[in-house]
């Protein structure tokens, strides 16, 4: 039963590492860019919920109707004024300037809001919880984040394979130069992706923000996090990202019920481990 | 006559694509071969199983007799198999004589001061004494193609793989290689060389190779080979005067 | 007859290694054009620097009149200059019908539908659901050339249709490229197989290590003169 | 023979270098003395721009020349730390064979690191690098002896080891500490000065070139990861014996002893031994300088290091390169040349 509970709550606490990991895994999967400072954006939207809701009331969720057209036009600007011009010059021009962003977002909230806690409030449904036949115990709040994550998800998957946008995601990943040739703008649509990225790390951001306390250095831990579930995924796989997230949580779990500071540490050593077997992921796509 | 190198059975497949299929050659001591065939025939994937820069999917390469099949690159390259690529690839922040010394130091398996004698000979008979000293992204295209040779050269190669060497080069500088490549094989070194300018090839070598779809068309003496139908066909589409 | 196509003192490089020297070409609208040479002539760098994919000069080319040397890929495209790229570069994760929807995106109105591209070609209509690399080599040609017309070309630049293909899958790639350019298209044919190229256009123009060696019609030309051309003897 | 040897000379110095060694002994001269007329903040100062300098000089190795970019060097300054506070506070050890002990420490920890890293290629290796540095932060936050999360002080007696007079003591620690940096750098610029910087040269600007002309490769770059490992938990064990305490966080911190020193090699100069001194510099300058305001001289690094890496990448000393032909550092070779002869000219 013990063992059930494990994979229960790991699978929900995937979920929520999914949820982290989808703007990287689609920054990563179409311009392969690496943004290490992914998990800054997620830390950043959650003070823009914190400002959003402190000047307007709404609660943390409806934030989001600010929050994410925000992160929209924050993405699309970055990308196109900043990153399109480090994508053609090897691994060290994308990974030093977003270290340069992370730097300069995790310092700039310092200085603006200061190294405490903060945290949205959303009342009851943060500590409500199902009681589920078998004797456990199910929050209600890590169920929604992983129907969140799930959709989120679902979402994606209709905008790659259903329309006319996702297709030219898909060619330009495929092959840039050829979908330059077939009259695509891939600096423009590389924008419009980073902007659809940053909408999904709006979302992670503001559930994250409800879920834990949250200081202007809790950016690192989640983009290692979100890379071990893209990683462990497979490059590019957007389910895989959604399993890696899962046997990430689960590890995790397995971990904590083993002692309860080996949590972290189980994630990181599961991850090497996959690494080390599996340098593609569980779900490699066949090209790359 | 000795046999250098031997390839056996090589192959080569990326997937369902067949780059190299089942080649079977034999590189003579002292022997200069040329390499011809259409774009994507196979032939530079060729020059990389044989260096070690890929690793043969079948068959077995033999150099001086003993399997190299599974050695790494460097390990080919101390035992004598020198290389130049298609597209140059210097070091281009060190100087051409830096450039002549890694391949004298590392491939030839001399010490440091042993190697200055060498390299400042191989740049003398490549045309770069001049240029010793300048760093190699200042090179011309022409002087970026001697480095590449005379670079494989200071590891004093028994056998020299040239690839394309005098591709994209005016008639005058093409000539003046070729000048350098007949040195080259008249000091005794084997070589094999892929190039397109037929003229250029045939001035230097003694034998031909046509490849095409990654197996081998037709082989021996030049002028025998260039009259042969299926080579006109292949190569060219329309038969050659 | 217009002129559709004009280069002036055609220049490219990769780099700094300069891969055509002073190209000039004059195509007018309706023709077909061979360009032939060897490997490493400049052919293919030649129709890349036209669709824009590699810069030039602006006044280098003229599409219509209008210099268009210092514009992009994607708007060339849209000018109505449309390339099936050497070794077809379909993309591997969309299927054959998503393939040739990807030519729509150049936003160009005329005759080519997915409709027409089938009639065309209809054993792509059976494959459409297909991942474009599940096709033989020739299919996936079709789809390559399919993928162009859909964006409704003016001109056309096909990039060794030949290459890795069966004689018996050349002859019927080239049957369908006879029934495209006999619409009024505009087509400019790089290849290595000389008869194949010779026998499908009216001029050819044969490049020689970056530099345009000799040019002729089709007909009546000096075999020997091609052959020095070709081989730069 | 003999002759013919005689008559090839190759120099290695060049004016500039002269001159500049001159300076920079004179420099150090005046740094080694320091103890005897400055006082222990200058100290502290200087000695912390040494051993930034040692780890810039160190990643410089690292991903400049060996194309090894990785994320997680704080893994062994970390590491280095630890061991010396273990050595000195559990074990009795004496404090200086302690801080010898924690480089080799590190770099044998190095060698099975290494077995799962050079697994990866590229940006997979700079986040596995990273993972592996917080795998060791979190079993140091774990370990009891290595006092968990809240970690460990250097104690007062260990401290009197070296000195019981305070002033003595700082000017040791200081002199140390420069010394380890003099080392390191010292150890970096006759590696590049070697045959060995010869082939790591060769492997930063082409690999495939330098395997088919007999050079190593993968050899050579783990060779480069377990001494730059080495070197790195030599300085570590000096940063935190500076410091008189270490914890997870401070000894695995990502940002002081990564992000900041990539950086200053960016900004220096990547694939130079004088631009990491640059870009250190330019560090100390602008948080100096900005000391008053906070942390925004880390954003105004950050923008700095953006703006280096988009419009000269090569840095401020690769600039200077190409437009002065300039080598303070000698590590390249001029071929004296002779006039030829005619006949050789053809």
């Amino acid at each position: 039963m013990q063992w059930i509970n494990i994979l229960v709550q790991g699978s929900l606490l995937g979920g929520f590492y999914a949820l982290f990991a989808i703007g990287l895994s689609m920054s990563f999967g179409i311009m392969r860019l690496v943004n290490i400072a992914h998990g800054d954006f997620i830390v950043l939207s959650a003070y823009v919920g914190m400002i959003a809701v402190d000047a307007t009331g709404l609660n943390p969720f409806l934030s989001l109707i600010i929050v994410m057209p925000a992160m929209f036009l924050l993405g699309y600007a970055l990308q196109r004024g900043l990153l399109n011009f480090t994508l053609s010059g090897g691994l060290l021009p994308p990974l030093l300037v977003t270290f340069g962003i992370s730097v300069i977002i995790q310092n700039g909230l310092l200085q603006g809001f200061g190294a405490y806690d903060h945290r949205l409030k959303e009342g009851a449904i943060e500590t409500a919880s199902l009681h589920l036949p078998g004797g456990f115990d199910v929050g209600v709040f890590p169920l929604l984040v992983f129907a969140v994550a799930v959709a989120s998800i679902g979402s994606l998957q209709v905008l790659f394979y259903w329309t006319r946008l996702g297709r030219a995601f898909r060619a330009v990943s495929d092959d840039a130069d050829t979908a330059e040739l077939m009259g695509i703008d891939n600096r423009k649509l590389y924008a419009v992706a980073f902007g659809i990225a940053m909408v999904f790390t709006a979302i992670a951001g503001i559930l994250f923000g409800i879920r834990t306390i949250f200081d202007p250095a809790a950016g690192p831990i989640r983009l290692i996090l979100a890379f071990e579930a893209v990683i462990i995924g497979g490059l590019g796989s957007l389910w895989g990202t959604l399993i890696g997230g899962m046997v990430l949580g689960i590890a995790q779990e397995i971990g904590a019920a083993l002692n309860p500071n080996w949590q972290i540490l189980a994630g990181h050593v599961a991850f090497l481990a996959l690494l080390i077997m599996r340098p593609s992921g569980l779900f490699p796509r066949t090209r790359d | 006559m000795t046999v250098l190198l031997k390839l056996e059975n090589v192959c080569k497949f990326y997937g369902a694509l067949k780059a190299v299929d089942d080649i079977n050659v034999e590189v003579e001591s002292g022997e200069a071969l040329a390499v011809i065939g259409p774009n994507g025939a196979g032939k530079t994937t060729l020059f990389n199983l044989i260096s070690g820069d890929v690793a043969a999917t079948k068959g077995r390469i033999a150099f001086e007799g003993a399997d190299v099949t599974a050695k790494a690159p460097h390990a080919r390259c101390r035992l004598g198999i020198g290389r130049s690529y298609q597209i140059p690839h210097p070091f281009a922040n060190m100087s051409v004589f830096e450039n002549l010394l890694v391949g004298a130091i590392f491939g030839g398996g001399v010490t440091e001061r042993e190697s200055y004698l060498r390299c400042s000979d191989v740049l003398k008979l490549t045309g770069l004494y001049d240029k010793a000293n300048v760093p190699a992204r200042t090179l011309t295209l022409l002087q970026r193609k001697r480095l590449e040779m005379a670079r494989a050269l200071a590891l004093r190669p028994k056998l020299l793989l040239l690839d394309e060497i005098a591709g994209g080069l005016t008639e005058h500088e093409c000539a003046e290689l070729v000048r350098t490549i007949k040195d080259i094989h008249a000091q005794g070194t084997t070589i094999v060389w892929i190039e397109h300018i037929v003229h250029a090839l045939l001035s230097v070598a003694s034998r031909l190779i046509v490849m095409n779809f990654g197996q081998l068309l037709a082989q021996g003496v030049p002028r025998e080979v260039m009259a042969n139908a299926r080579v006109r066909e292949v190569y060219m589409g329309i038969p050659v005067s | 007859m217009t002129l559709l196509l004009r280069t002036r003192d055609l220049s490219a490089f990769y780099g700094d290694f300069q891969a055509l020297f002073a190209i000039n070409v004059d195509i007018e609208e309706g023709e077909t054009v061979a360009v032939i040479g060897a490997n490493g002539a400049g052919k293919t760098t030649f129709l890349r620097t036209i669709a824009g994919a590699l810069p030039t000069a602006p006044q280098a080319v003229l599409f219509a009149g209008q210099p268009i040397g210092g514009k992009t890929a994607h708007d060339i495209v849209r000018l109505g200059i449309a390339m099936v790229p050497e070794g077809r570069r379909l993309f591997p994760s969309l299927t054959v019908e998503e393939n040739l929807l990807l030519g729509t995106h150049s936003e160009r109105k005329g005759p080519w539908s997915l409709k027409r591209v089938y009639e065309l070609f209809p054993r792509l209509r059976e494959l459409r659901h297909l991942p474009a690399p599940s096709l033989s080599g020739g299919q996936q040609q079709m789809a390559a050339i399919g993928r162009a017309l859909m964006s409704n070309p003016r001109l056309l630049l096909c990039d060794e249709l030949s290459l890795g293909l069966a004689p018996v899958v050349i002859r019927d790639i080239y049957q369908c490229l006879g029934a495209i350019t006999a619409e009024g298209t505009t087509a400019v044919l790089v290849e290595q197989d000389i008869n194949r190229a010779l026998d499908a256009s009216a001029r050819f123009y044969c490049f020689q290590e970056g530099r345009l060696a000799l040019t002729a019609p089709t007909k009546n030309f000096d075999r020997a003169a091609l052959t020095a051309a070709y081989f730069g003897l | 023979m003999d002759a013919a040897v005689e008559s090839v000379r190759v120099e290695r110095a060049t004016k500039a270098s002269r001159v500049f060694a001159v300076l920079a002994a004179l420099a150090l001269a005046a740094l080694i003395s320091l103890p005897w007329w400055g006082d222990a903040g200058d100290m502290r100062l200087i000695a912390e721009m040494a051993y930034y300098v040692a780890l810039a000089q160190l990643w410089n190795l690292l991903a400049g020349y060996a194309g090894l970019v990785s994320v997680g060097q704080q893994a062994y300054v970390g590491l280095g730390g630890y061991m010396l506070f273990y050595l000195t506070g559990v074990w009795n050890m004496n404090v200086y064979a302690a801080a010898l002990i924690a480089g080799p420490f590190a770099g044998l920890v190095a060698i099975p690191v290494s077995f799962a890293v050079f697994r990866l290629r590229g940006a997979y290796f700079a986040i596995g690098t990273w993972v592996v540095s917080e795998v060791f932060a979190l079993l140091a936050s774990l370990i009891a002896v290595l006092g968990a999360g809240s970690g460990l002080s250097l104690t007062v007696p260990i401290l009197q080891e070296i000195s019981t007079h305070r002033d003595t003591r700082d000017a040791i620690l200081y002199l140390m500490t420069l010394g380890a940096s003099l080392f390191v750098t010292g150890i970096v610029y006759l590696l590049l000065r070697s045959r060995h910087g010869l082939a790591l040269t060769a492997i930063r600007d082409s690999e495939p070139a330098s395997a088919s002309l007999g050079v190593n490769t993968f050899g050579t770059k783990f060779i480069i990861y377990i001494a730059t490992a080495t070197c790195t938990g030599l300085i570590g064990a000096l940063i935190f014996l500076q410091k008189l305490r270490i914890s997870p966080e401070a000894g695995f911190s990502i940002n002081d002893w990564t992000v900041v020193v990539i950086f200053m090699v960016v900004i220096g100069g990547i694939g130079t031994i004088e631009g990491p001194f640059i870009g250190m510099l330019i560090f100390i300058f602008l948080r100096e300088w900005l000391a008053d305001y906070g942390t925004y001289y880390l954003i105004l690094l950050g923008l700095i290091a953006i703006v280096i890496m988009l419009k000269a990448p090569s840095g401020i000393w690769g600039w200077v390169i190409q437009r002065y032909d300039l080598q303070l550092f000698p590590v390249g070779r001029r071929l004296v040349l002779r006039p030829l002869e005619k006949a050789a000219k053809r």
